[in-house]
């Protein structure tokens, strides 16, 4: 073979003639190709923090569930303190009360952050319920082909029964109370979700991994512990937030219709809806409510929607 | 294709015979005197109610009610009104509000497609700039906000600002603006949201660079390719629109006076109108189940791809 | 981005907000109010003439309702608006005049025997019945149309509405209206309905003695007939055959209507508008001033407010709250307080619960006077009027100002009640005296209540609840939830606990939605229930009678024979004097045993209206009329109204003396 | 025609020199093309090969501006038309290239057209958008171009819509619309990748033929040596965004230059010699994030020289029309390249020793499939997967399944994995027990354990959120087949060895690993249980050529230690040759011939075997260019009357014939 030498791109004294010999090959060496720097969990807190938006909202969101579970403990203003001298009713935001009283003279900062507190329990209840048996129910469903025609066909009859019916049934049975509107709620949320998952689990299902675990006879347990919930735990965290704005939505909606919480509990749907009937007369009894109520409820849509971005692959960029 | 058809009829028709006796045999779970407004109830005493019940055969077994109800409903006569307007006949009823919801249904669904649509484009187009980020402000509101808030808002203030006004009249089409706008609202972030989605999906497909490697600027492949494909899942929600525009909204309805279906049921459940609730989840079930079907329908007319069978 | 979003929000938030606050700034402005007292009678009427003559008027009234209406079946409807849109429809025998006297409606006279037990009416002759364009239909109102009402309440398939009154004051309507519901539900089997319906005539006391004469025999001495006929719409005339073809169409709309009054329903939508025309073959159709009447319906009241604001409407009620925010603008001098409620609300104590504790406790006097000393009155009616809440006290069960006896005395003037009135009840020092003596009376040293055990209330569905027989007494009071409602029970809540102590009283509070009434009052699911009764024409019988023992409405189940027998005595009386004062007596006996607790009136707030004061009939114990209205194109001013006030009270004077 | 220095013989047309192309990725630039030179002359074929990351597709991009959004063209010059396209910044300039001048077709025409318009649509908005024609004019022409693409009855197929076309007619429809503008360069990346083998011929033919006829270059962007072989005039190797070797096809694949050129083609298991180990290169291709320092290939390289891993080699001319980036051109490593070439030399002579065949008298039947039938529910309609299908596997042998994609080959393979229990009939016995049947629980432990399955996509195969640890030791807990921890981390250890991996790696998650490694995880995971039976899935289709070899290395290596009988499922005969001992064809759910695998190939029966046979492309230039494309129709066959039955021709050889066609095998055979 004869071999000519493109001279012109290097010379050819820079070359040290020893160098031209086997060099030592490690076998190994060739296998550590660190092939990815790429990691799930790292890209997708890494991809969900890029954001500064979400940090903030996720700092602002972190705040006032500590501010609403550490007020009522260290706070000595009752919240449910009525005055009995007209003079302290609808007062307008002093120093006394940052942001004034309401109709009967109480204190709007305090009931502003039980109503708070309250609101946050009732929708993380009833987020982990939702998503809970939802995603209980949509592996089963997922996994079992013969209940497939009667999932549907519960679906279809339960998303088809107005959810008036029996909310106004259950208020009858029960009362209305945290509990009602819990079951309530619940009672119906769980087979949206259980649809979700059910297309996801599906999917998981099929998978080649999931058939590999198959031949190897790992139980069932197993391959729920290993091979789904891992697979779907961002999405249950992004179900699970998105689930949070929406039950206090609904809670407020449910106030509106009327079947909603006992009106005497402070939550932060009966202190809006109760400052709607005086919002042109005492504009500042909606603020601060409105204000919480809408930054818990965009918050945690925002840190939701970004989370189920951030936990997309594709979006691993 | 007519099997799929008949097996799909009989199959929503089981679904709607579930969902309407359920709630049937929930109605008679009731308490009896609930079936009394306050101002009965106070004027009354327990035999002339027991008279009334017994006059509206509301002491009858469940089942004698529910073959009474199902033989009428054959014989085209859909009963009266019990409590919310006693003796009306319910069919009377309807005629009369569905049209006026119906028309505002129409008209918001409208308006919720072209601005949802044309919201979703300008997104696109300026994706990650200022028309990007207003329209998300835009949708974040309308979807997080509860919307109660932000309807009192609107009715408040921007009826004063743009002078319209406050409940809405037959004849004065400027009451009609604020209502259908407000209706309108949800669709619009809803068409927005999913159209820019769509589309940013369907911008990394084979087909799309394709399209470009062909030569097609990006606008046209935008206008014949993209957009054409993004819109397609959504046309399966046109049709289950069908029962939120008869349906109503209840907010909406009673900030402006719309005298609609929007409340009706509400209204119906806790008054405890038992006929009107048995008709109108008749109604609303067989709807629905006829919007799905139709999404279905008109999925498998503009797209291609899908062919009606059995199964999904 | 999204932090962008949220801040704008924000902002945008802030910026509504104290956009409405610059509204009501400087509140502290004062109503002007001129010294009217200082000047003559006649001065007062001229000045009261010159604002009249000012003033310009419409044709067209513009009102609102706040509730879907139902059917236009007068007999059969409960529902207020349904019912002031049918008094102007449908004219009865008399009706009142501005300042309430009984003139002439569609019965030009009428004779009372002495005992005032048969009522003979002479019908106005030419008086036709029109349908919803307003056209003659043909068919004259005669006597045998009044017969033809008792014969259609009369039969239970017609579901009249608040047919009690009426059932048990017409001779024979009792029996009549029951024999017929045995044979609908099976019992009687003996006779058939159409026997029965055609005994009417001969069983009844109802009678057409001619063709424009009607007879009614009434059970017991009635010298309130009239005021009745002025509330009740039962006794209104039907056209029988036309109502019987129609079935249950009758009244579904305004298509299926006849009228008679001073207006037809010209057009309606349901849930919307309701249109009155006037009727041009009215007989007095000189004195009806307003051409059209347009109802809209306004579910939100907020809105109404803002639409009377805006000239969209000619009225508008404003509550307490709204009034507060309104002064310092320019509506502060249109506000006109609201002039009476006949409307009482109290509180029921429930003695046959099934709430140990407090039914131990309820037994005793002491107890019960604890409870109606504790609450400061005055607090709870600065909800319904935050600057003259003294208005809205009422101590007693009938409402001030409307019953007199023939000399023209208050029937609360009567001394057992007035020292009701008098008596001061705002008293937490002896509130705790009282239940102190109560405690002493049914507890041992330790605070465990004798002869009661610890367990579980069962006030189910209003809920469950635990007692452990010790005091605290626990006390579930039950309300609707209503807003208001839930704010007058916190505010109650608050000044029990602090007049009575928290160690001796837990006043829980309950808001139960829905069917209140028939789930917690009737089967008597609560401790203390809130609830108003009002006086429906010019006796106390029409509250007292049915607050008996065995009363319909004695829904605390308490057993006072003493108070029963004062009723009787009333109701035998000879005398309509004695009557009153008997009634007087009986009324006080309940509360000054605290067996009821009166506290307050219905009466709400203040209204804005463009309309005349004083120039239509005064309908103390039905609906309002229309006819004689006065519609104005500027709202009427608080001082006009004032002026206005004083001119129509001297003349109202006389009127009424002149009456007599 | 006269012919240039540089052994062109037509004008140049588009000249790339030094084109450096990257793309930020996670905040990290990337260079995925690192000074790559080509140029292209009017109407020859070159074809760029390499393994996949190595930059050609991207390269070959940059040709007409659809980099995406994130990469950029950093520097060289890419001369067309005598303007710079790398300094082209609008979409205005680009447009009057792309599609016009420049075509390109992709890999998968299942995603290349859209789904919702017609295919009619596709063709002529790109006719009328370049030359403004009418549409009438335009459609017309649309419908001569799907007639000249072999898409039979034209007018009515173009106004159908895209999901009414198998695959290769898509992959024409796309060529048509590529071609609508008579570009003067087409490049076709991966064209036939996607499609089997027997459309992928005549795909391959098609684009030849129009090549031809409309004289044009076209740009073959490929990793399949066989398809170069068949097509090319020129070849390009590219190797980590560089070419490193340029020549004529013969001069590639003839006189290899470059060692990552010749380990390429000595990995490729149709030159790799039955019995003994194939060539295998280690490892992956570099990490493009890093700065790359000397031959890029030198750690992969066992004989690479230490000058490889410190200085960027040239550009050495070997012929006129052969040049290769490799220091052992360089005069300084004669020595060492004669001393390779020697010991190359004794490595070729010292592995053409045949292999014995597989003794069939002798061996024990381990699993018996008796009139096996899968059925699937697919839109309402049942479908027969697989439809009675018979065959016996013998202990310690590698049975082979080849058939097309939607044959119903895999469908078996789970089948026998009994992963579908319901609507399986027939019977498979292994070692004497139905498996079909319902089993006790102890049975099916014991199933688990003997027989397991090695699964086609490693990147699917493999749980994302286990580490590699739990992922082989997955069956283990299942039965818990260890005394304690320690021993199931010596087992674990153990078997990472035995497929080749650093046992460090066991704390490692799947993701952090190449395809090759990842599949050897797969085999890991399955041999842990130490089965006797392996169904193996395409184990090998997803992979690139160089790293196919060390799976096929393991799996042999692995049969000869451990005794293993395999099931290899697969649809590229060239690879089946290299390790099985018998072949059975499958051609819509049923097995049309069966036979030991050199019978198969000498004496091929069935028309549907020789179609198969006859598509596959080999990798030589002269054997490709002189060989016969068969079709098969089902059509072909008739048996309305004399139905087809499963015949042993010969002892061994089974075929899927009727009477007269199996008396036609047998003159056949007796030639």
């Amino acid at each position: 073979m004869e071999v000519k030498t493109n001279e012109a791109k290097r010379p050819a004294a820079a070359l040290n003639p020893l160098k031209f010999r086997a060099a030592i090959y490690n076998n190994m060496d060739s296998e550590d190709i660190g092939f990815s720097n790429y990691s799930y969990w790292k890209s997708t807190l890494r991809t969900f923090f890029k954001n500064k938006a979400v940090v903030a909202l996720v700092a602002l969101v972190t705040g006032m569930i500590v501010m609403s579970f550490m007020y009522p403990i260290f706070s000595t203003v009752d919240p449910n303190k009525v005055s009995m001298l007209p003079l302290e009713w609808n007062l307008r935001p002093s120093a006394e009360h940052w942001f004034g009283t309401d109709t009967l003279g109480r204190d709007i900062w305090a009931r502003a952050w039980y109503g708070c507190r309250n609101s946050f329990l009732l929708g993380f209840c009833i987020a982990c319920s939702d998503v809970g048996f939802g995603m209980i129910a949509g592996a089963l469903w997922g996994y079992n082909k013969k209940i497939d025609p009667f999932m549907i066909e519960l679906y279809n009859i339960m998303t088809n029964i107005p959810s008036t019916v029996y909310m106004v049934l259950l208020a009858y049975i029960m009362n209305t109370s945290y509990i009602t509107l819990f079951v309530s709620m619940a009672s119906r949320g769980w087979i949206v979700e259980a649809r979700f998952f059910r297309n996801r689990i599906l999917s998981i299902r099929d998978s080649e991994y999931n058939i590999a675990s198959q031949c190897l006879g790992t139980p069932m347990r197993r391959i729920a512990t290993r091979n789904i919930i891992p697979h779907i735990v961002s999405l249950i965290i992004m179900e699970a937030a998105l689930c949070i704005p929406y039950s206090i939505g609904s809670e407020v909606f449910m106030g509106f219709v009327g079947v909603g919480m006992p009106v005497d509990a402070i939550t932060l749907g009966n202190i809006v809806n109760q400052g709607r009937a005086s919002f042109t007369l005492h504009p500042y009894q909606m603020l601060l409510p409105t204000v919480i109520l809408c930054t818990i409820t965009v918050a945690f849509y925002v840190i939701g929607n970004k989370f189920a971005d951030a936990s997309d692959p594709r979006n691993h960029v | 294709m007519t099997k799929y058809i008949l097996t799909r009829t009989l199959r929503s028709l089981l679904t709607v015979a579930i969902v309407f006796v359920t709630v049937f045999m929930l109605l008679r779970l009731m308490p009896l005197s609930g079936y009394f407004p306050q101002e009965i109830l106070k004027e009354t005493d327990e035999a002339t109610r027991m008279t009334y019940l017994r006059n509206q055969g509301l002491l009858d077994h469940p089942f004698v009610q529910l073959w009474r109800f199902v033989k009428n409903l054959f014989q085209g006569d859909l009963g009266r009104s019990l409590t919310v307007y006693p003796k009306v006949p319910i069919i009377t009823l309807l005629k009369e509000k569905i049209p006026v919801t119906a028309a505002f249904g129409f008209a918001s669904m409208v308006i919720g497609i072209v601005l949802g649509i044309s919201l979703g484009l300008v997104m696109v187009r300026f994706k990650n700039n200022w028309g990007d980020r207003l329209g998300t402000f835009f949708i974040l509101i309308v979807r997080a906000v509860p919307s109660i808030i932000y309807l009192f808002f609107i009715q408040v203030w921007i009826s004063k600002w743009f002078d319209l006004p406050l409940v809405f009249y037959k004849d004065r089409p400027e009451s009609w603006v604020l209502p259908t706008i407000c209706l309108s609202l949800g669709s619009i972030a809803y068409y927005a949201l999913w159209l820019r989605r769509f589309m940013v999906d369907e911008e990394n497909k084979d087909y799309v660079k394709f399209a470009m490697v062909k030569g097609l600027p990006k606008r046209v492949v935008w206008k014949k390719h993209v957009f054409k494909n993004a819109v397609i899942p959504l046309v399966i929600y046109l049709p289950s629109d069908l029962l939120f525009i008869i349906s109503g909204s209840l907010v909406i309805e009673s900030l402006y006076a719309i005298p609609g279906t929007g409340g009706l049921l509400t209204t119906a459940i806790k008054s405890q109108d038992n006929n009107l609730v048995q008709v109108i989840v008749l109604m609303y079930a067989v709807l629905s189940v006829i919007g799905v079907f139709l999404g279905d329908l008109l999925v498998a007319f503009v797209d291609p791809r899908i062919k009606l069978t059995e199964g999904e | 981005m999204k932090r962008i979003a949220a801040l704008v929000l924000v902002l945008a938030l802030m910026f509504s907000f104290t956009a409405c606050q610059n509204g009501d700034k400087n509140v502290n402005a004062n109503q002007t109010t001129e010294p009217v007292a200082t000047k003559t009678p006649e001065e007062i009427s001229n000045a009261a003439q010159e604002i009249t003559d000012a003033k310009e008027y419409k044709s067209v009234y513009r009102t609102s309702f706040n509730k879907s209406y139902a059917s236009f079946n007068y007999f059969s409807t409960a529902y207020s608006t349904v019912r002031s849109i049918v008094t102007n429809c449908i004219d009865g025998l008399v009706e009142p005049d501005i300042y309430g006297v009984y003139v002439p409606s569609l019965a030009e006279s009428w004779t009372a025997n002495d005992d005032e037990t048969v009522w003979t009416f002479k019908i106005r002759q030419g008086i036709k019945w029109v349908d919803h364009t307003g056209a003659d239909t043909g068919m004259e109102v005669t006597a045998q149309d009044f017969v033809d009402g008792i014969r259609y309440i009369g039969d239970p398939l017609n579901d009249a509405y608040s047919l009690r009154v009426v059932r048990n004051l017409i001779e024979g309507l009792y029996d009549y209206y029951w024999t017929l519901d045995d044979i609908d539900s099976g019992e009687v089997a003996d006779k058939t309905r159409e026997e029965v319906l055609a005994s009417f005539d001969n069983t009844v006391g109802v009678k057409a003695i001619d063709e424009y004469t009607v007879e009614y025999t009434l059970t017991s001495s009635a010298p309130y007939f009239l005021s009745l006929i002025e509330s009740s719409m039962l006794l209104l005339p039907i056209e029988y055959d036309y109502a019987i073809e129609l079935g249950e169409d009758f009244g579904v709309d305004n298509e299926h209507m006849l009228y008679c009054g001073a207006y037809y329903i010209s057009a309606f939508e349901r849930d919307k508008a309701i249109t009155l025309t006037k009727n041009p073959l009215y007989w007095d159709k000189n004195n009806v001033t307003v051409e059209t009447v347009e109802y809209q319906m306004i579910p939100e009241g907020t809105t109404s407010l803002e639409m009377f604001k805006r000239g969209e409407l000619d009225d508008a009620t404003v509550e307490a709250e709204e009034y507060l925010s309104m002064k310092g603008t320019e509506w502060e001098g249109k506000l006109i307080p609201t002039e009476r409620s006949l409307s009482t609300n109290y509180l029921w104590l429930d003695f046959s619960g099934a709430n140990p504790e407090f039914n131990t406790f309820v037994q005793s006097e002491n107890f019960r006077k604890a409870l109606q000393y504790s609450l400061n009155r005055e607090a709870i009616a600065s909800l319904r009027d935050p600057v003259d809440p003294q208005r809205v006290l009422r101590a007693t069960i009938n409402a001030e100002g409307a019953i007199y006896d023939g000399n023209g005395v208050d029937y609360t003037d009567y001394a057992p009640l007035k020292a009701v009135k008098d008596t001061d009840y705002n008293k937490p020092e002896l509130a705790r005296q009282y239940m102190e003596a109560a405690v002493a009376e049914l507890c041992d040293e330790n605070g465990n209540i004798k002869g009661i055990e610890a367990g579980k209330v069962d006030y189910l569905p209003v809920g469950t609840f635990e007692v452990d027989a010790k005091l605290p007494v626990t006390v579930i009071y039950v309300g609707t939830d209503d807003e208001n409602e839930i704010v007058m029970a916190q505010l109650m809540k608050t000044m029990v606990e602090e007049a009575i102590g928290t160690d001796l009283i837990d006043f829980q509070i309950v808001c139960f939605s829905g069917w209140t009434y028939g789930t917690v009052a009737d089967p008597y699911n609560y401790d203390i229930y809130f609830d108003s009764l009002s006086t429906g024409y010019a006796d106390p019988s029409g509250i007292l009678t049915r607050m008996t023992t065995d009363g319909a409405e004695n829904v605390g189940g308490y057993d006072v024979p003493e108070y029963d027998a004062l009723i009787d005595q009333a109701l035998n009386a000879a005398t309509f004097e004695e009557r009153l004062e008997k009634f007087a007596e009986a009324e006080a006996y309940l509360c000054n045993g605290a067996y009821v607790i009166p506290f307050i009136s219905s009466l709400r707030g203040y209204y804005m209206t463009n309309c005349m004061p004083f120039t239509s009939p005064l309908t103390l114990y039905g609906n309002s009329k229309f006819k004689g209205a006065l519609v104005m194109d500027k709202p009427l001013t608080y001082s006009e109204y004032q002026t206005l006030d004083a001119a129509y009270e001297i003349a109202r004077t006389d009127a009424l003396k002149n009456a007599d | 025609m006269k012919t240039a220095l540089n052994g062109h013989t037509t004008p140049l047309i588009l000249s790339a020199k030094n084109v450096e192309v990257k793309f930020n990725l996670r905040g990290k630039t990337l260079t995925a093309v690192r000074g790559a030179s080509l140029d292209l002359y009017k109407g020859e074929t070159l074809a760029i090969v390499g393994e996949s990351g190595c930059g050609k597709s991207v390269f070959t991009k940059s040709f007409i501006g659809m980099l995406d959004k994130n990469g950029y063209i950093s520097g060289g010059s890419i001369t067309y038309d005598g303007e710079d396209m790398a300094k082209y910044t609008t979409e205005q300039e680009w447009l009057k290239v792309r599609g016009k001048k420049i075509a390109m077709v992709f890999q998968d025409p299942m995603t290349s057209l859209n789904p919702v318009r017609t295919i009619g649509e596709q063709i002529t908005e790109v006719i009328t958008w370049h030359f403004g024609t009418e549409h009438e004019q335009a459609k017309r022409e649309a419908i001569e171009l799907l007639k000249r693409v072999g898409i039979a009855d034209a007018e009515y197929r173009y106004k159908q819509y895209p999901n009414e076309f198998s695959g290769g007619m898509r992959q024409r429809v796309v060529i048509a619309t590529a071609i609508a503008c008579r570009p003067e360069i087409l490049i076709c990346d991966e064209p036939t990748t996607a499609l089997d083998v027997t459309v992928q011929a005549q795909i391959i033919r098609l684009i030849k033929e129009l090549q031809k006829e409309l004289d044009m270059t076209v740009v073959y962007i490929t990793h399949d040596l066989g398809v170069v072989a068949s097509v090319a005039d020129w070849v390009g190797v590219m190797y980590a965004g560089q070419i490193i070797e340029y020549g004529t096809v013969h001069e590639i694949f003839k006189q290899p230059a470059h060692p990552y050129t010749k380990a390429l083609l000595m990995s490729l298991p149709q030159l790799g010699v039955k019995g003994n180990d194939l060539y295998s290169i280690k490892g992956a291709p570099p990490n493009l994030f890093k700065k790359i320092e000397g031959d890029a290939f030198a750690p992969r390289n066992p004989e690479a020289m230490e000058i490889d891993f410190e200085q960027e080699p040239p550009r050495f001319d070997i012929t006129p029309t052969h040049w290769a980036k490799t220091w052992l051109l360089h005069p300084y490593a004669e020595i060492y390249r004669k001393e390779l070439d020697s010991a190359e030399h004794k490595r070729k002579i010292s592995a053409t020793k045949p292999e014995k065949p597989f003794g069939y008298k002798n061996a024990e039947k381990l699993l018996q499939v008796k009139n096996l039938s899968v059925n699937f529910k697919l839109g309402g309609k049942e479908f027969k997967a697989v439809d009675s299908v018979s065959f016996d596997i013998y202990k310690g042998e590698t049975l082979s399944l080849v058939g097309e994609s939607g044959s119903g080959k895999t469908t078996i393979g789970r089948a026998i994995m009994r992963i579908y229990n319901s609507n399986v009939s027939g019977s498979i016995t292994y070692k004497d027990e139905n498996i079909v049947e319902k089993m006790s629980k102890n049975e099916t432990k014991k199933l688990h354990m003997e027989m397991q399955m090695i699964f086609q996509d490693p990147m699917a195969s493999l749980n994302e959120r286990a580490k590699v640890d739990y992922i082989i030791s997955e069956g283990l807990y299942n039965y818990h087949l260890f005394d304690s921890e320690a021993d199931r981390m010596h087992k674990v250890e153990e078997i990472m060895q035995e497929v080749g991996l650093p046992k460090e790696f066991s704390s490692r998650f799947p993701h952090e690993f190449s395809g090759g490694q990842r599949q050897r995880i797969g085999i890991a995971r399955s041999l842990v249980m130490n089965p006797e039976f392996v169904v193996a899935d395409e184990p090998i289709s997803a992979l690139d050529v160089s790293i196919r070899a060390q799976v096929i290395n393991l799996l042999n290596k692995l049969k000869r230690e451990r005794g293993l009988t395999y099931l290899f499922i697969a649809h590229d005969l060239s690879v089946v040759r290299f390790i099985s001992d018998r072949i059975a064809v499958i051609n819509k759910g049923r097995i049309v011939e069966l036979a030991e695998c050199e019978e198969l190939f000498a004496n091929p029966l069935h028309p549907y075997t020789k179609a198969l046979l006859s598509a596959v492309p080999y990798p030589d230039p002269d054997v490709e260019r002189s060989k016969k494309l068969l079709t098969y129709d089902r059509a072909m066959h008739n048996y309305t009357k004399d139905k087809p039955l499963w015949t042993e021709i010969k002892e061994g050889h089974f075929v899927l014939a009727n009477q007269a066609e199996i008396s036609i095998y047998r003159t056949e055979m007796e030639k």
